[in-house]
């Protein structure tokens, strides 16, 4: 039981992940490697985390989708229904990457791995949570600082225009002048 | 097998029915949906959910006649089977013509089970939208010109957003579901962004009057029109405009008493009966606020050309000039004097100005369309509701019989 | 189960993920290949905090490290995707609007 | 406090859920013939207009399904059936009274999983035909779900904080005083509309919409159809029932045993969004989102925060 329900996510895991470089359509690539970020989510709950596993679910769902909307609108030949031949260095990579390959399994063999020191708590989910937001809150606040600082740097990049193009000169403007209307009118 | 028969039976009961309607068969459209709503069989809303199809359509003058045989016939192979098809010639025989559709449905259903000739591969209709069928950029296009699997790939252009993404160019009907029959809008998208738009309008058949301005039309040729009469045209031509109008931005239940109002109009309910019909109807359409939050500020018209169409300046003032009319008209449904010849005044606009109204609303189209969004795209057109039967050569004062 | 098969399983997303990364040449392309390196990343540290040291929370840190990572790359990813096609075409109008000085 | 299920359950959820969802549908077909035809002029009748959806599932068995051109088959074939399948793993999560069929440790984060699957669902679905329409069906939902997604989050996160509890059971358990939807109004609001916009349904139906011709479902027919309208038919049951557990007290009442007080309290529920359907146009996203944005995600965090303040003083 236990063999097959390894086996088979780590099987998908890495054949849709492969797939994802020999699929010529942008939404098959996709949702493979959506696919195969969901066979990683499973593993992570079958070793014990739960609650990561859903929550590495839930993100690569949201974020794959929105992925697919912006392969569509910038690849070349979204569709791929031509051949897609973008790739350079094939052979290279693949020696690089076969080595690496060899030589982590060969570590991950060979390795004298330590015991297991402790034993997981009762509530794995508890434990992340304390020690995320627990007396220091140092790692949580590093990446709410990374977060937000991503968030004005993407807006910043993506958009075109500037409170002042849409708000007038001193901001004066009651509503903004977008090309669409929002709800709001901000 | 009889169960098999009888679950076929049961499940082509009510079939699902898509109305193929041609500019100037608007008589017969009203016929075919208020019949539908009597038997309560459904309205398809595109071909791949389609049981019947019943074609409501003119052959037309000239080259406009092959291209109504041309997307009819795309219609029927964008159905899946089993499937049925029918011909409507006349108003009145909506009823008979619909129980043939049905039996007809009920064999090739039982047949297709019998004897399996029709079975085997779907149609493979064209890409691109259900009721655009000569459409050769499906979204799956990219940006390489060339050809794949017979379809032309979709180019590159400026957009309202400066990214230069892939332009698909699809004609807009003329079978979209709540759209003017017999408009086609060749526009360009990109996503959902409309870029350009033209319009494309098939003028119908000479011979029949416009059956909206039938009774300005007969009044000004002579004829004794009660002025109720004109009246409960004039309000069902509204609340026609105003199902289309409520379908479209999705809110079915107004829309559907919209048309059961309209139905009524058309079947001869007395003034009081309409304007308890019409009544709550205008309340709900006129409180809800969400409903001017969400069209409040489209399609925009400058005030000096929305005045010169004799319309509102954004959609939700046009709905509101609809249903003030509405209200208006159906109180005056039992008036019996006969209507004054002169100021003939139709549903949408002069019936003898110089230009038919409808064409004046088609022209101011293409620039209202230019950077709206596909919902918003379809609100402008609804909230125009341009009526292409006014395209007809206008029959001249006095010459209606002719 | 014993650590090894996951931790092979993790060195192979890993590989695909990298060999991904080397051999595209678009930008979203490349991401997809971080991605699968960093799902890689994730199973190794879930691993991690289950074989050797599930007593400390370090491994479901480094998990939350890397999903974040994964977002930002994207979001990232997809900005500079979005002004390198926007520039690219400002460029042209701004060398027509030069030559017509 | 939650028990364990018996081993049956596992299959008698979807039939469960399957026969909420065509009653709704149902109700819903009622409605809307009353509006457009008057009303049913006997029972008879009132029947065969309820029985529409039944009909409808029927029909499309006996229909063949069809291709679009260039069409990707197998993407629509997944998209159509993730979206059931998603709603049902959300549903096991749900309790029926005290129980579920799974009272996962974390089952408030499974339910957000899954219905975000519905994501990727109806996009593949409007994708794969290759036919415009369809794509901005698919289109429409994703930027449905980027206004939806992060105020349903919060709303979800307050209940659960609350609760102090990721579990299910544990937000029930909360509950046996005093309602969350009394004491976190907007996060119940808020998960309402969510449940409409996930579902796209009701006022949110633009990704199906009849002016893009069904949208997602624009070219879709025979079983492809069946899932995709169907699931989402199960996905608006399952969040509407969601919120019994979140914030309308779960089985906790008094007399009725728990489970009836489940049932009663979900059929309110879908009822009222039964009605209010019926009241409002359709929400358009280019509106929408800078609402749910500038107002709803605010309000939410504001709600967060005063539940956070409340449950540190307790």
């Amino acid at each position: 039981m236990e063999f097959v329900v390894f086996w088979v996510p780590a099987v998908l895991a890495v054949g849709c992940g492969a797939l994802v470089f020999r699929f010529d359509s942008m939404a098959r690539a996709t949702f493979s490697l959506l696919a195969s970020l969901l066979c990683t989510g499973g593993l992570v709950v079958l070793l014990g985390l739960d609650y990561l596993g859903v929550v590495v679910v839930l993100m690569m769902t949201l974020e794959m989708s929105v992925m697919a909307v912006f392969m569509v609108m910038y690849m070349m030949n979204p569709a791929g229904l031509t051949p897609m031949t973008m790739t350079h260095n094939t052979r290279a990579a693949a020696v690089v990457c076969g080595l690496l390959f060899a030589l982590l399994a060969a570590g991950i063999l060979s390795a004298p791995w330590p015991d297991r020191r402790g034993r997981p708590p009762d509530d794995p989910t508890l434990d992340l949570g304390m020690s995320l937001m627990g007396p220091q809150m140092l790692t949580m606040m590093t990446l709410a600082m990374a977060l937000f600082a991503t968030i004005v740097a993407t807006v910043v990049l993506a958009t075109r225009r500037g409170r002042y193009d849409r708000l007038g000169d001193g901001l004066r403007a009651r509503r903004a002048d977008d090309p669409v209307p929002g709800g709001v009118g901000r | 097998m009889d169960l098999r028969g009888r679950i076929v039976r049961a499940a082509l009961g009510r079939p699902r029915v898509l109305a193929a309607v041609s500019a100037g068969a608007t008589e017969r459209r009203l016929a075919v949906e208020a019949e539908l709503a009597r038997r309560g069989w459904p309205c398809a809303a595109a071909p791949a959910e389609a049981d019947l199809l019943v074609v409501a359509a003119d052959p037309g003058p000239g080259t406009a006649g092959a291209g109504t045989a041309d997307w009819v016939a795309r219609l029927w192979e964008a159905m899946p089977a089993p499937r049925a098809r029918v011909p409507l010639a006349d108003a009145g025989e909506a009823a008979a013509v619909l129980d043939h559709g049905l039996a007809e449905l009920r064999r090739r259903g039982g047949a297709r089970h019998g004897g399996g000739h029709r079975g085997g591969h779907a149609p493979a209709p064209p890409a691109g939208s259900p009721d655009s069928p000569q459409d050769p950029d499906g979204p799956h296009a990219g940006h390489d010109s060339g050809l794949v699997d017979g379809l032309p790939l979709a180019g590159r252009a400026d957009d309202r957003d400066g990214l230069r993404l892939d332009r698909l160019h699809l004609p807009l009907g003329p079978a979209l579901p709540d759209w003017p029959a017999g408009l086609v809008l060749r526009v360009a998208l990109q996503g959902d962004v409309v870029q350009r738009a033209a319009v494309e309008a098939d003028p119908p058949g000479p011979g029949r009057l416009p059956f909206w301005n039938e009774p300005w039309l007969r009044a000004a040729a002579g004829e004794r029109v009660a002025r109720g009469e004109a009246a409960r045209r004039l309000c069902a031509a509204h609340l026609d405009s105003l199902g289309r109008f409520f379908a479209v931005t999705g809110w079915p239940d107004l829309a559907a008493r919209a048309r059961y109002a309209r139905d009524r109009a058309l079947g001869g309910a007395g003034a009081a009966e309409l304007s308890a019909l019409v009544r709550p109807l205008t309340r709900r359409a006129r409180g809800s606020r969400t409903l001017r939050w969400l069209t409040a500020g489209v399609g925009v018209l400058p005030a000096g050309r929305a005045r010169s169409l004799g319309v509102a300046g954004d959609a939700h003032g046009r709905m509101l000039g609809w249903l003030d009319a509405v209200a208006r008209a159906a109180s005056a449904c039992d008036d019996g004097a006969p209507l004054a010849a002169d100021p003939a005044v139709g549903p949408r606009g002069p019936v003898h100005g110089p230009v038919p109204a409808s064409r004046a609303l088609l022209d101011a189209l293409p620039g209202l369309l230019e950077g709206a969004e596909f919902a918003c795209a379809r609100i402008v057109v609804a909230s125009l509701d341009p009526d292409l039967d006014e395209l007809a050569r206008a029959p001249l004062p006095g010459a209606a019989h002719g | 189960m014993s650590a090894e098969p996951f931790l092979l399983l993790a060195a192979a997303l890993f590989c695909v993920g990298l060999f991904g990364a080397l051999t595209q040449q678009s930008i979203v392309m490349l991401m997809m290949g971080l991605e699968l390196m960093l799902g890689g990343v994730i199973l190794a540290a879930a691993t991690v905090w289950r074989h050797f040291a599930p007593a400390t929370a370090d491994g479901q840190v480094l998990i939350i490290v890397a999903v974040t990572a994964m977002a930002l790359e994207m979001a990232v990813g997809f900005a500079v995707v979005t002004a390198l096609f926007r520039s690219r075409e400002t460029d042209m109008t701004d060398m027509a609007a030069e030559l017509k000085e | 406090m939650a028990e364990h299920p018996p081993s049956w359950a596992v299959f008698a959820l979807p039939v469960l859920l399957a026969a909420v969802a065509l009653v709704t549908a149902g109700a819903d077909a009622l409605l809307a013939a009353g509006a457009r035809a008057g009303p049913a002029r006997s029972p008879r009748e009132a029947a065969a207009r309820a029985a529409a959806p039944a009909r409808g599932v029927l029909r499309e068995l006996v229909r063949q399904p069809r291709r679009t051109r260039a069409a990707d088959v197998a993407l629509v074939r997944v998209g159509a059936a993730l979206l059931p399948v998603a709603a049902m793993l959300a549903g096991v999560v749900l309790p029926l009274g005290f129980r579920s069929v799974s009272d996962l440790p974390e089952g408030v984060v499974w339910y957000n999983a899954m219905e975000a699957l519905a994501w990727a669902a109806v996009w593949l679905a409007g994708w794969g035909p290759n036919s415009a329409l369809s794509l901005i069906g698919g289109y429409r939902f994703l930027a449905q779900g980027l206004a939806y997604e992060v105020p349903h989050m919060l709303a979800i996160t307050t209940a659960a904080l609350g609760a102090e509890s990721l579990r299910v059971g544990g937000v029930v358990d909360a509950q046996s005083g005093l309602w969350f939807a009394v004491w976190m109004p907007a996060a119940f609001g808020i998960h309402l509309l969510s449940a409409l916009a996930m579902a796209f349904w009701g006022p949110f139906d633009r990704p199906a919409g009849r002016d893009v011709a069904g949208g997602a479902a624009a070219e879709l027919s025979g079983v492809d159809r069946i899932l995709l309208l169907g699931g989402r038919w199960l996905l608006l049951v399952v969040a509407a029932a969601m919120s019994v557990p979140l914030f309308l007290g779960g089985g906790h009442g008094p007399l009725l045993p728990g489970w009836a007080w489940t049932v009663v309290k979900t059929a309110a529920v879908l009822a009222f969004l039964l009605w209010a359907r019926r009241r409002v146009p359709a929400l358009r996203m280019e509106r929408w989102t800078e609402a749910a944005w500038v107002v709803l995600t605010p309000l939410a965090v504001v709600q967060a925060l005063v539940v956070a303040v409340v449950v540190l003083h307790r």
